[in-house]
């Protein structure tokens, strides 16, 4: 049923109103009846519908795949709501917690992420390098990920996870350059998903952040082949970690995240400065590490496909 | 926490009080110096009771702690 | 929530906690771990989820615990590693303020905190107490600034220097305070209860105490015998040495003279020197109030006329409230097994330094000779196999780099294992304290232990330090004991009874 | 109590005495060389503890090249310089001859500058007068439009608030602070109410004395768009309170904390002239559109007696609007900066009170012992400037004095008191 037909007029008195929602949480709340609260946070609070989380969240908070975004009417705030256990009740116009109206769903939009109208080798090189001089003064923090920002060699000091991950990474790569072969179960793909899978801290573990980043950048890039095969992969590997982790993993098979991460990612490929700059300081506000890991999935592949040009990507103009 | 109730008067804090206040007269009203745990406990028994955000004197520079405790009055 | 603990590398101690269905984000999550590693005396501390990736990098590290190992993906792991265990729970307990702290903060900004005991003075300007339980060699510093400010103390750290405390005190009866500790844990204030104390009703009997589970099984016995307290004043352990001269005990004493409402006073310590002894005495004399005194252990002596001699906190609760705790001798009845042939020994391993020596005192007076690591005059030190062993837990030899008994049964753990495989072990005798700051349950940490071993085991004994109004609730504890097959005895010193009497029925 | 500690109270005791029982009033307007008769000749007086030109940051030598093209020394800034490097200019601290200035904070002989007399105790302060916003002197403007500013202050503004002021008894400084307070004004970033109650008490003199109607207008419409206008004279007015409050022996109280863009120095009353300095610190805050931390200069000026006397970040809970403006944080987090800035003062001021704390006074007289005891240096909120020389300000934020100003100067006073 689509979400963006404007029902009935808001019923008055609801404290929140939707504003756009994701693909992923749209496809969890299509035809869902009811669920739970699960986790509440500062600005954002998370509902378990038959299996799946779903993320209810300020609209300043940014807009991502597995959110619904919400504007607050002045007079009270519908997180205060959010109560760990709460049952929750949903229609197509209303989601009631403790049978208390909270957020009217009529007016949401859905949100597609930015796209890059047409990249090219040149272009892309171009914004790598932007990232590269844009490297001295990057606060990068010093756990997570973030240190394989600039090849498979980590720069900065080890952490836990960052050695943990150094071997899987590294495979990743190679495997992104087809050097080795990607199929069957037991090989490198699937051994070096499982290592990332759940490892590193914050509530999405930094190695879950890692593979979306390289999910989502596939799909953006059309390297449909390689998007499905890490997809199974991360697919089969879930159960490894967390449930708000599962949720973000599973909409980046399906190639979308999180605002910051595809304005980051369509900004290197479009090799577009100035843009990046500003995508980048967003990325950072993005959990403590949660960004930063991300990014490093993405250029993780940018850098892959820069190195074997005549990889096959459908439909993209690449000269 | 109890917020202070009246204006203090503008006596500066340099004097100290004079006379000890009785320890058994009434509830006891607490100043918690460590572990919060103990502060929630008495407040979850009504008692008046402060906590101290503590950190060690002069960050830890124990020869400047020395110097302080004999020049503070 | 479970705590579980091993002992890491040579000294170091690693503390695990685990959480299910608890989420914070990631900044809240990085800002704790990173507080904690910076915690003075923290080797390492990492706070993550529990998926196989994480938990695989903290067992490299040796972080992880045998609690840890069994976290799931949607559990939430605190690891520490510190240098010693008192360190290690400092942490953890902050790491559990943060963590159980609601996570969204609500309209409010976050309320100030005084930064110094000035400053709160000046907030709270009728303070008349401080409670101080920062690291040992920082106490002191503090402790002063408190009698400055005007304030009586609670000094709760331990390892405060010796000669600090006799300074400190020597300030505090100039400025007619009261210095409380070092190491002090249970103090009680007109019904309040300080520290580790237990929830007792308000009534007419001040105690004093120069020992924390003492005040503790009398004023519980006190409760239960339908008596009250007005005060229960901890002076710590070290102030009935000749180097401090008793200077707290007389100052409480002088406290409660002043004090219309308490009637009777109770005064336990372990036995003072004979000059110490003396002051006291003449102090004793000096008052209005009839006076309860129990030095256990100590060998006769004289007291004032306004004062009684007792052998046990039992006795002394009694004679302080005027009645009497029968025990229940027939709880022996038909039913109880009793322990098999060739079991001789009683092992009785105490969380409580003074109910380990009250026990000692019952088996001097029927003449059982035994021995004990903590042990009162006329009881031997040496351990040989064959005899009867009555252990302190809290003793440095136990605690040390490790937290203390009563807040993390583990300790108790393995000496309960180890004396319930001793086939020459007959009776093994337990004390379990409760109260604010004890455990959250230790009965079932015992009832854990007792369903994995075999039915041919010796006959466990147990008694309740605590009250019904205490958060974990003596009813409750001691029918989760006896649902394990403990016998329960209504008294710490029947308890010791009880064990004599099983060993009676056996020869 | 021993013998030290009880100097140590006596002594500190008259200091907040003294800070508290100070009367400032704005009296007069007169050239620079008038009011600090050593100010000759290739005299140069700047914001900060004593530094050389070699140790000058950017804005601070931008702003010494054009004083002294505009005084007349040097017809070019670039054979400025050349003097400066040579030598041929004596720099030394406003503060060394009762005075103060923003940022550069430079005072030379034909600058106007404003007196501000403590009539408690008779000492006069000097600060010359703002320039505004933007391209501007004290933010190491040197181009011809800023000398052509400082040659109108000097020959017209200067003397028409002068003559304005001494046709009136001058302008009684505490009162009209204290309404700035409960209008949101903290006095170093947010000055824009005081700057308009001064005007209010200055119209009708400046109508009454200033004959030229066109010059008048120039005058008011210059003070009126200038919402820091105020800033200098409460600077004047800070070290009028503070200068009487130096040399009492054995006291801890702070006098003066100042810095150059490269040291951070402060004074304390019982330990003389002496400044105990360290490397000033980046301010932390927010930039206005196209400006970032990269573009920063280190922190400077002598703004900072503002927060010796309790205003300033000592009294951000009167000026939520600064505290969400710096970057220091919500609004409502404005009180928790006064309340922690009261664990190292003294005493507070029962004439400056803060109407969001129950009307507390602000937090007055720093301690240096609080300071170096509770790990809590003095939170200022200051301006930043440009790090090349004349582009002027690119944000506002705040900024801690270090920490090691005050633990050298614990040291030193402990050896004065024998103590070691």
């Amino acid at each position: 049923m689509p979400l963006n037909v404007n029902l009935s007029a808001s019923p008055s008195g609801v404290p929140g109103h939707g504003v756009q929602i994701g693909c992923f949480a749209r496809d969890v709340i299509d035809g869902a009846r009811s669920g739970c609260v699960t986790a509440v946070f500062e600005r954002s609070g998370y509902i378990e519908i038959d299996g799946d989380w779903v993320c209810v969240a300020n609209v300043d908070a940014g807009y991502n795949a597995v959110t619904i975004s919400v504007r607050s009417s002045p007079s009270n705030d519908w997180l205060d709501y959010f109560q760990v256990g709460a049952p929750v009740v949903i229609t197509p116009s209303l989601l009631s917690i403790s049978d208390r109206p909270a957020v009217n769903l009529s007016p949401l939009m859905l949100w597609s992420p930015a796209v890059a109208r047409c990249w090219s080798l040149a272009t892309l090189s171009r914004g790598l390098q932007a990232l590269a001089k844009w490297a001295p003064d990057a606060r990068l923090p010093a756990d997570g990920l973030g240190q394989y920002l600039y090849g498979s060699q980590a720069i900065g000091v080890a952490t836990r996870e960052s050695n943990a991950a150094g071997g899987a990474i590294a495979d990743l790569t190679q495997w992104l350059c087809g050097v080795v072969d990607p199929t069957g179960e037991s090989g490198v793909l699937a051994r070096s998903v499982r290592t990332l899978i759940g490892l590193g801290p914050g509530l999405t573990p930094s190695g879950d952040d890692f593979l979306a980043g390289m999910l989502i950048a596939l799909s953006v890039c059309g390297a449909k082949r390689w998007q499905h095969q890490l997809g199974n992969a991360v697919q089969a590997g879930l159960q490894g970690t967390g449930s708000v982790s599962q949720a973000h993993l599973k909409a980046a098979v399906k190639g979308e995240g999180g605002e910051a991460l595809h304005q980051a990612l369509v900004a290197l490929m479009a090799g577009e400065g100035d843009r990046l700059g500003s995508a980048l300081s967003a990325l950072d506000r993005v959990g403590h590490t949660s960004g930063w890991d991300g990014l490093a999935g993405v250029v993780t592949v940018l850098r892959a496909i820069m190195g074997r040009p005549f990889l096959v990507l459908d439909g993209h103009c690449l000269s | 926490m109890s917020k202070t109730s009246e204006l203090p008067p503008a006596q500066s804090p340099l004097e100290v009080k004079a006379t000890p206040v009785s320890l058994i007269q009434g509830s006891p009203r607490v100043v918690n110096v460590g572990l919060s745990g103990f502060a929630e406990a008495l407040a979850a028994q009504g008692v008046a009771v402060i906590q101290v955000d503590w950190s060690p004197p002069a960050r830890g520079d124990a020869d400047l702690a020395t110097l302080l405790s004999k020049l503070s009055d | 929530m479970g705590v579980g603990k091993t002992t890491g590398g040579d000294m170091s101690v690693v503390v695990n906690q685990v959480r299910t269905g608890v989420f914070f984000d990631s900044v809240v999550l990085m800002r704790i771990s990173r507080e904690l590693a910076d915690f003075e005396g923290i080797e390492e501390a990492a706070l993550m989820i529990g998926t196989p990736s994480n938990l695989a990098i903290l067992e490299s590290a040796g972080l992880l615990s045998e609690l840890g190992r069994q976290a799931g993906g949607g559990d939430l792991v605190l690891a520490v590693r510190a240098r010693d265990a008192a360190t290690a729970e400092l942490a953890a307990t902050e790491a559990e303020r943060v963590l159980e702290r609601p996570s969204r903060t609500g309209g409010g900004a976050e309320t100030w905190q005084p930064r110094t005991l000035r400053s709160a003075c000046s907030v709270m300007t009728d303070t008349n107490l401080a409670l101080i339980s920062v690291p040992g060699d920082f106490a002191a510093a503090e402790a002063r600034k408190a009698l400055r400010l005007g304030l009586h103390v609670i000094i709760f750290s331990d390892n405060v220097p010796l000669e600090e405390e006799v300074a400190l005190k020597r300030e505090a009866t100039e400025a007619g305070l009261l210095v409380m500790g070092p190491d002090c844990g249970t103090v009680i204030i007109d019904g309040v209860s300080l520290a580790f104390a237990n929830q007792v009703p308000r009534g007419d009997i001040g105690l004093i105490g120069a020992s924390g589970t003492g005040i503790q099984e009398v004023s519980c016995l006190i409760a239960r015998l339908g008596g009250g307290v007005s005060h229960a004043l901890g002076v710590g352990g070290r102030d009935l040495s000749d180097a401090v001269g008793g200077s707290s005990t007389l100052a409480a004493l002088k406290l409660l003279n002043t004090d219309p409402g308490t009637r009777h006073v109770v005064l336990i310590s372990k036995p003072p020197s004979t000059a110490v002894a003396k002051a006291i005495l003449t102090g004793v004399a000096a008052s209005d109030k009839t006076f309860s005194i129990c030095f256990i252990g100590a060998a006769p002596l004289s007291v004032p006329s306004n004062a009684t001699l007792l052998r046990t906190l039992k006795a002394a609760a009694e004679h302080a409230v005027g009645a009497s705790i029968n025990a229940v001798a027939k709880e022996w009845g038909d039913g109880s097994v009793l322990p098999g042939a060739g079991r001789s020994r009683i092992v009785g391993l105490f969380c409580g330094g003074t109910l380990a020596a009250e026990a000692q005192v019952i088996f001097i007076d029927e003449a059982v000779s035994v021995a004990s690591n903590a042990p009162i005059p006329g009881v031997s030190q040496l351990v040989p196999v064959s005899h009867h062993v009555l252990v302190d837990l809290g003793d440095d030899s136990y605690t040390r780099g490790r937290p203390h008994p009563m807040i993390d049964p583990a300790v108790r753990e393995g000496e309960l294992v180890r004396a319930l495989g001793d086939p020459t072990v007959a009776v093994v005798l337990l004390d379990v304290v409760i109260g604010h700051g004890a455990h959250v349950d230790p009965a079932s940490a015992i009832a854990r232990v007792l369903c994995k071993t075999s039915p041919d085991r010796p006959v466990v004994i147990a008694s309740v330090t605590g009250t019904k109004r205490d958060p974990q609730d003596c009813d409750t504890q001691a029918s989760i004991l006896r649902g394990a097959g403990v016998l329960m005895a209504p008294t710490n010193a029947d308890a010791a009874r009880l064990a004599l009497t099983c060993l009676s029925l056996i020869d | 109590m021993s013998d030290v500690r009880q100097v140590l109270r006596e002594a500190n005791a008259e200091a907040v005495r003294r800070m508290l029982a100070a009367e400032p009033v704005l009296i007069d307007v007169v050239a620079a060389a008038d009011a600090i008769p050593e100010l000759g000749e290739g005299m140069i007086l700047h914001a900060g503890p004593p530094i050389s030109w070699e140790r000058m940051c950017g804005p601070m030598r931008g702003a010494v090249a054009g004083i002294a093209v505009f005084e007349g020394w040097a017809n070019d800034l670039d054979a400025a310089a050349a003097l400066a490097a040579r030598g041929a200019f004596q720099f030394r601290p406003n503060h060394d001859f009762a005075a103060v200035g923003p940022m550069t904070g430079m005072t030379t002989a034909s600058q106007p500058v404003m007196v501000v007399e403590n009539q408690a105790s008779g000492n006069r302060a000097f600060c010359t007068i703002n320039e505004g916003l933007g391209k501007v002197m004290r933010f190491g403007g040197n181009d011809a439009s800023v000398l052509t500013r400082l040659a109108w202050l000097r020959d017209v503004l200067g003397p028409a608030l002068g003559m304005a002021l001494r046709s009136s008894e001058g302008i009684e400084l505490k009162s009209l602070v204290a309404r700035g307070l409960t209008m949101g004004d903290e006095m170093h970033q947010r000055n824009v109410a005081c700057s308009s109650l001064l005007l209010r008490s200055l119209v009708a003199a400046l109508a009454s004395t200033c004959g030229n109607r066109t010059i008048l207008t120039t005058i008011l419409s210059f003070i009126a768009s200038n919402d820091q206008f105020f800033l200098n004279i409460a600077m004047a007015m800070g070290k009028a309170i503070t200068d009487p409050v130096r040399d009492i022996k054995g006291a801890s109280v702070v006098t003066a904390m100042s810095r150059n863009g490269t040291d951070f120095g402060i004074r304390v009353s019982g330990l003389g002239d002496e400044w105990f300095t360290a490397p000033v610190e980046m301010p932390d805050g927010l930039y206005f559109p196209g400006f970032s931390a990269v573009d920063a200069n280190p922190d400077m000026g002598d703004s900072t007696i503002v927060e010796t006397i309790g205003l300033g970040g000592f009294a951000m809970a009167a000026a939520p609007a600064v505290a969400g403006f710096v970057g220091a944080g919500a609004p409502s987090d404005a009180a928790h900066i006064t309340h922690t800035m009261r664990e190292i003062t003294l005493a507070e001021n029962p004439e400056w009170t803060i109407p969001a704390l129950d009307y507390q006074g602000v937090p007055t007289a720093i301690d240096i012992r609080r300071v170096v005891e509770t790990g809590i240096a003095p939170m200022i909120n200051t301006g930043i400037a440009h790090r090349e020389p004349g582009v002027g300000q690119v944000g506002a934020g705040v900024v801690r004095a270090p920490l090691a100003c005050f633990e050298s100067a614990l040291w030193a006073l402990g050896k004065r008191l024998g103590v070691t």
